[in-house]
C-alpha cells in the first residue's frame, strides 16, 4: 500500500475500527484503540495536506472507476485543510474522553460509546473528502444517525428530547439535500461534483438548477443551524455528554459550513450563488442576526453548556458572514475561522468537561471561587472565552480582522460596526465567567474542589496553546486558508 | 407547457407537501415519525420517475429488449430507503426512551415537564 | 405467546420456505431483482415471524444478542475487507478487478463477497432491533 | 391516486395503531407504483422494508408509547407554511424540467448509458442496478451498510441498558440535575 491510498484510509480506517470496537468489548480496550486510531487519522490529515499544498488537488477513484462514473474523492486545499481541523480535534478529545465518559455514561455500554463516536468520525471525514454529490447524502446520515444517538447519551433525560428534535430538523435537512440533488441530477445526469459544476451552466431551463440551489442551502443551512434555523442546537449541546459537546461544537458546524462553501463556490459558482441568486442579501441579514441574538441570548444564561451553545449560534454567524462577502479576505475569515473557533470551542467545552468532573455541574453559581481551586481549568476557559470576543493574541482576533476588513472593503461599515458590537455582547457573557471564577467567594459549605486530572488538562491545554499560537503566529493558518479561498473563488469563474 | 406531462411530479408534491405538513404540526412524536416517512417516500417517487423512459422495462439486460429505464435513481433510491428505515428505527427508540423518561410522547407535554422540573438544569 | 394452532402450523411451514427464499435473493442478485438488502430483511423477517408466533424469548435463545451483535459488525468488516484486500493486490479500495486475473471475473467475486457482507449485516441488524423493541414489553 | 389517499389516511388518522397500518398500505401501493415505474429492485425493497420491517417496528414502538394521539389545540401557520413553501418551490422546479418519459431528458444521456452499455461486460452482472450498486458506487453501499450498522449499535445503546438508568430517571429532579 503506498501513499496514493491515504485519502481513502482517511475515511475507511474510522469505518473499520468502528465494528472492531464493539467487538473489543472491554471499555478501557476500545478506548486505547479509538485513540490510536485518532491519531493516525491526524497523521494521515497532515500527510494529505502537506501533499495538497505542494502537489495540488488529489484525486481518488474509488474501485478504480474513473469519474463520473463512479465515486471520486478529491482533495482540494479547502478540505484537506478541514480534514485537518476534524482530526486533529479528534486526537485530542479521543484521550480526554476517558474519564469524562466513564463518569456521565453507564459502563457497560462503552465500546459501543466508542463505535458511534467513530462512526461520527467516520461521517464527518466522509462528507468532506467527497466529490459526489449522493456520497455527502450518504455519509452525512451515518454521522448525523451516530450523533443522535451520542447526544441521547446524556445523563438528563433532556437529552432524549433534544436527540429527538435534532433528529426530526436533521432529518428534514437531510431530506431537502436530498431533493437539491435528486434536481440537480435530472437536469445534468451526473453526481460528480466536478462533473456539476461544468455541465449546470449548460443546462437549457434554470428553474429547476434555481430550486436545487434553494433546497441545497436550506437543507444545509439546517444542518449548520444558522438562524432561524438553530433551534435544535442549544439544546442538543446542553444535555449531551460534554466530550460529545466538544467533540461536535467543534467539528460538526464546521463540516456544515464546508458543504456550504462546497456547494455554494465549487458547484454553483459564485456568480451563479451571488449575482444570480440572492444569496448575499440572504445570508448577510441571517448572519448578522445570528451574531446578535446568538450573543445576546448567551448573556442571560445560566448554565455553561447553554451559554456557550448560544455563543456558538453566534460564531456560527460570523462563518457565514464571511462566506457571504464572497471575496478573498471574507473567505479566508471564514476558513481561519473554521479553525480557530474549533480549537477555542473545542477546548472550552474539554473546559467544562473538567468542571462537570469536579463540582457535578456546570451552572454558573457552580464556579465561584473556582479560579483559585482549579486554576489551570478556569485559565483554560477563560483564555477561550477572550478568544471568542476576539481580543488580540487570541486566535480569535485574526478571524474577526479579516471579517472587519472584508466588511470595509465592501463599502459595508455597518456590518462592521456590528461584528464589533458581537464582540462587545461576547465580552459580556464571558465576563460573568470570569466575574464568577475570580472575584465571588465559594459557598461555605462547597467541599473543597481539586484540581481536574492531567490526563484532561493537558488536552484542554493543547487546544487552548493552538488557539493562542495560531493567533501570534498566522502565517500557517492564514496562509492555507488563503489558498484555499483563492481555490473556492478561482474555481468558481 | 404540457401540463399533463408533470402530473406525475405534482403526485409527489402533493405527497411530500402532507408528509412535511404531519411533521412540523403533529405534537405526537410517532405522528412525526409516521410524516417524516411518508416525506421521504414522496421524494423518492420523484426520484424514480425521473429514470422512467417511456417504452422502457427494467434495467436486468436481457437480449429481447432494447430500451432500459435508467438504473441510477434506483440505486440511489435503494440506497436511500435504507438510510430512512435507520432513522426511523433510531427515531423510533428515541421515543420510546422519551416515553420511558417523561411517560409521554406529546411534544407539548414534554415541554410542560421539563418546565414543571424547574428552569433549566443541566 | 400465540395459542392458535393454524396460525403455529403455517408459522412452521412456512418459515423454512421464507429462509430458503432469503438465501435465493441473496445469491440471485446478480440476474434478477434483489441482492444483499433484501435477502437480509426477508431472513429477519422470518425470525420476526418466529417471534411474534412463537415467544419473543424462544427466538431470542435461537438468536442471542451477542451474537446478532457480532455478525454485525462482521457483515460491515466483510465489506471493508474486501476493499482493503483490493488494496492488498495492488488495487483501489474496493477494485473488485484486482482480485481475479479478469476483471469482470474479480468484479463479480467482489460483488458477490460484498453482498453476502451485506446480507449478514441487514439481517443481523435488523433483528437487534426487533429485539431491542420487543423486549420492553 | 389510491396512494395519494392513504397517505393523507396515514397522517388524518389520530389512532396511531390504524396510521401506522394505513402507512404500511401505503408503502405496498408505493411498491406497485414503482414496478410500473421500471424499478422492480427498489419495489422489492420497499415491500420488504416499509411494508414489512417499518409496520413491525411502529407497531411494536406504539404498544410500548400508547396507541392515542392527543388532539392539540391548532397553530396550522408554521407548518402550512412550511409545506406549501417546499411544495411551491417543488411545482416550480417541475415547471422547466423535461417531459414525463422523455428519453432524451438530460439524466438519461450522460452517465447512464455508459452503466447499460459496459456494465455487463465490466463486472459480469446482467442486473444492472446490481452493478452500479455494488461496484460502480460500491462505495455507496459500504456507506449504506455502515449508516445500518449505526443505527443497530443506536437502537441497542439506546434501549439496551434500559433497567438500570430507568431507576435512576424515576425522581426526575435527580436526573435533571446529573
Amino acid at each position: 500500500m503506498s501513499a496514493g491510498h491515504l485519502p481513502i484510509l482517511q475515511v475507511a480506517i474510522p469505518l473499520i475500527a468502528a465494528p472492531l470496537c464493539v467487538l473489543l468489548r472491554r471499555p478501557g480496550l476500545a478506548w486505547a484503540f479509538t485513540t490510536l486510531v485518532s491519531w493516525a487519522l491526524f497523521a494521515i490529515s497532515i500527510l494529505l495536506l502537506i501533499r495538497v499544498l505542494a502537489d495540488g488537488t488529489i484525486s481518488y477513484h474509488l474501485g478504480g472507476w474513473a469519474p463520473p462514473f463512479g465515486i471520486e474523492y478529491r482533495l482540494d486545499a479547502v478540505n484537506s485543510f478541514v480534514l485537518l481541523v476534524i482530526t486533529g480535534i479528534a486526537a485530542v478529545v479521543t484521550p480526554y474522553a476517558r474519564q469524562s465518559v466513564a463518569q456521565e455514561i453507564a459502563a457497560p455500554r462503552h465500546n459501543l460509546f466508542y463505535a458511534l463516536y467513530l462512526l461520527a468520525l467516520t461521517g464527518l471525514l466522509g462528507i468532506t473528502a467527497t466529490g459526489d454529490a449522493f456520497n455527502i447524502y450518504v455519509f452525512m446520515e451515518i454521522s448525523s444517525l451516530a450523533s443522535y444517538v451520542l447526544i441521547a447519551l446524556g445523563p438528563s433525560r433532556r437529552a432524549r428530547a433534544a436527540a429527538f428534535q435534532y433528529l426530526i430538523m436533521g432529518t428534514i435537512g437531510a431530506t431537502f439535500l436530498l431533493i437539491g440533488i435528486g434536481l440537480l441530477y435530472m437536469m445534468t445526469g451526473t453526481l460528480n461534483l466536478a462533473d456539476l459544476s461544468v455541465r449546470i451552466h449548460e443546462v437549457p431551463d434554470m428553474r429547476p438548477i434555481y430550486a436545487a440551489f434553494a433546497f441545497v442551502t436550506i437543507g444545509v443551512l439546517i444542518k449548520l443551524a444558522l438562524f432561524p434555523l438553530h433551534i435544535w442546537l442549544p439544546n442538543a449541546y446542553t444535555y449531551a455528554p460534554t466530550a460529545v459537546s466538544a467533540f461536535l461544537a467543534a467539528s460538526a458546524t464546521k463540516v456544515g459550513a464546508y458543504v456550504l462553501l462546497r456547494f455554494v463556490f465549487t458547484l454553483f459558482g459564485q456568480e451563479f450563488s451571488f449575482e444570480r441568486m440572492p444569496l448575499m442579501e440572504i445570508l448577510m441579514p441571517l448572519s448578522l442576526v445570528a451574531i446578535l441574538v446568538g450573543s445576546g441570548v448567551a448573556i442571560f444564561q445560566t448554565n455553561l453548556k447553554r451559554l456557550f451553545a448560544y455563543s456558538s449560534i453566534a460564531q456560527i454567524g460570523y462563518l457565514a458572514l464571511g462566506i457571504s462577502f464572497a471575496s478573498t479576505s471574507g473567505l479566508t475569515g471564514a476558513i481561519v475561522h473554521i479553525f480557530n473557533h474549533a480549537m477555542m470551542k473545542g477546548g472550552i467545552f474539554l473546559a467544562l468537561g473538567c468542571i462537570m468532573l469536579r463540582t457535578g455541574s456546570v451552572e454558573l453559581s457552580a464556579l465561584n471561587g473556582l479560579g483559585r481551586r482549579m486554576p489551570f481549568t478556569m485559565a483554560a476557559l477563560v483564555i477561550g472565552g477572550l478568544g471568542l470576543v476576539g481580543v488580540p493574541v487570541t486566535s480569535g482576533f485574526v478571524s474577526k480582522w479579516y471579517l472587519v476588513q472584508a466588511a470595509l472593503e465592501a463599502d459595508l461599515w455597518p456590518v462592521a460596526l456590528l461584528i464589533l458590537l458581537g464582540s462587545l455582547l461576547a465580552l459580556i457573557y464571558v465576563g460573568r465567567v470570569i466575574e464568577a471564577a475570580y472575584f465571588r467567594t465559594p459557598a461555605p459549605e462547597a467541599p473543597a474542589y481539586r484540581e481536574a486530572p492531567w490526563q484532561m488538562l493537558l488536552p484542554t491545554w493543547i487546544l487552548i496553546a493552538a488557539s493562542l499560537y495560531f493567533g501570534v503566529h498566522t502565517e500557517i493558518t492564514v496562509g492555507v486558508a488563503e489558498r484555499a479561498a483563492a481555490t473556492l473563488l478561482g474555481g468558481a469563474s | 407547457m404540457d401540463i399533463l406531462n408533470h402530473i406525475n411530479y405534482w403526485a409527489a408534491i402533493a405527497l411530500a407537501a402532507i408528509g412535511l405538513y404531519a411533521v412540523v404540526a403533529r405534537a405526537n412524536l410517532i405522528k412525526k415519525l409516521i410524516g417524516l416517512s411518508l416525506f421521504q417516500t414522496a421524494v423518492f417517487l420523484l426520484f424514480i420517475t425521473v429514470g422512467k423512459i417511456t417504452g422502457g422495462t427494467a434495467p436486468i439486460l436481457d437480449a429481447a429488449y432494447e430500451v432500459y429505464s435508467n438504473p441510477l435513481p434506483h440505486v440511489l433510491i435503494l440506497t436511500a430507503i435504507v438510510v430512512s428505515v435507520s432513522t426511523l428505527a433510531v427515531g423510533l427508540a428515541l421515543a420510546i426512551a422519551i416515553k420511558r423518561d417523561y411517560g409521554t410522547v406529546e411534544e407539548d407535554e414534554i415541554h410542560a415537564e421539563d418546565s414543571a422540573a424547574g428552569p433549566d438544569k443541566a | 405467546m400465540s395459542d392458535f394452532l393454524v396460525l403455529r402450523v403455517i408459522a412452521k411451514l412456512l418459515i423454512p420456505f421464507i429462509l430458503l427464499f432469503g438465501f435465493y435473493v441473496q445469491m440471485h442478485g446478480d440476474y434478477g431483482p434483489g441482492g444483499g438488502f433484501q435477502a437480509g430483511v426477508i431472513v429477519a423477517a422470518a425470525f420476526v415471524l418466529y417471534a411474534i408466533v412463537f415467544d419473543v424469548k424462544t427466538a431470542r435463545r435461537v438468536a442471542p444478542m451477542a451474537a446478532l451483535v457480532s455478525l454485525a459488525c462482521l457483515g460491515v468488516l466483510l465489506y471493508a475487507g474486501v476493499g482493503v484486500a483490493n488494496l492488498i493486490y495492488g488495487g483501489r479500495f474496493l477494485e473488485y478487478g484486482a482480485l481475479a486475473h479478469d476483471p469482470a471475473h474479480g468484479n463479480h467475486i467482489g460483488i458477490l463477497i460484498i453482498e453476502i457482507g451485506v446480507g449478514i449485516a441487514v439481517a443481523a441488524v435488523m433483528m437487534i432491533i426487533f429485539f431491542s423493541f420487543a423486549r420492553r414489553r | 391516486m389510491f396512494v395519494a389517499a392513504t397517505g393523507i389516511a396515514a397522517v388524518w388518522l389520530r389512532n396511531l395503531l390504524a396510521s401506522a397500518m394505513v402507512l404500511g398500505i401505503y408503502s405496498l401501493l408505493m411498491a406497485s407504483l414503482w414496478v410500473v415505474l421500471d424499478a422492480v429492485d427498489v419495489a422489492f425493497t420497499e415491500a420488504a422494508v416499509g411494508a414489512g420491517i417499518t409496520t413491525v417496528l411502529m407497531l411494536l414502538a406504539i404498544a410500548l408509547t400508547g396507541r392515542h394521539e392527543k388532539r392539540r389545540r391548532a397553530r396550522p401557520w408554521l407548518p402550512l407554511a412550511t409545506s406549501l413553501g417546499t411544495a411551491g418551490l417543488l411545482i416550480y422546479a417541475t415547471l422547466g424540467m423535461p417531459a414525463f418519459g422523455d428519453a432524451n431528458a438530460p439524466a438519461q444521456l450522460h452517465v447512464a448509458p455508459y452503466y447499460l452499455a459496459h456494465g455487463q461486460a465490466e463486472t459480469g452482472v446482467p442486473n444492472v442496478v446490481t452493478a452500479v450498486l455494488a461496484a460502480y458506487r460500491g462505495f455507496d453501499t459500504l456507506g449504506e451498510v455502515t449508516v445500518i450498522f449505526t443505527a443497530g449499535i443506536g437502537v441497542l445503546v439506546l434501549l439496551g441498558g434500559a433497567k438500570r438508568r430507568q431507576r435512576k430517571e424515576t425522581e426526575p429532579a435527580a436526573g435533571d440535575s446529573a
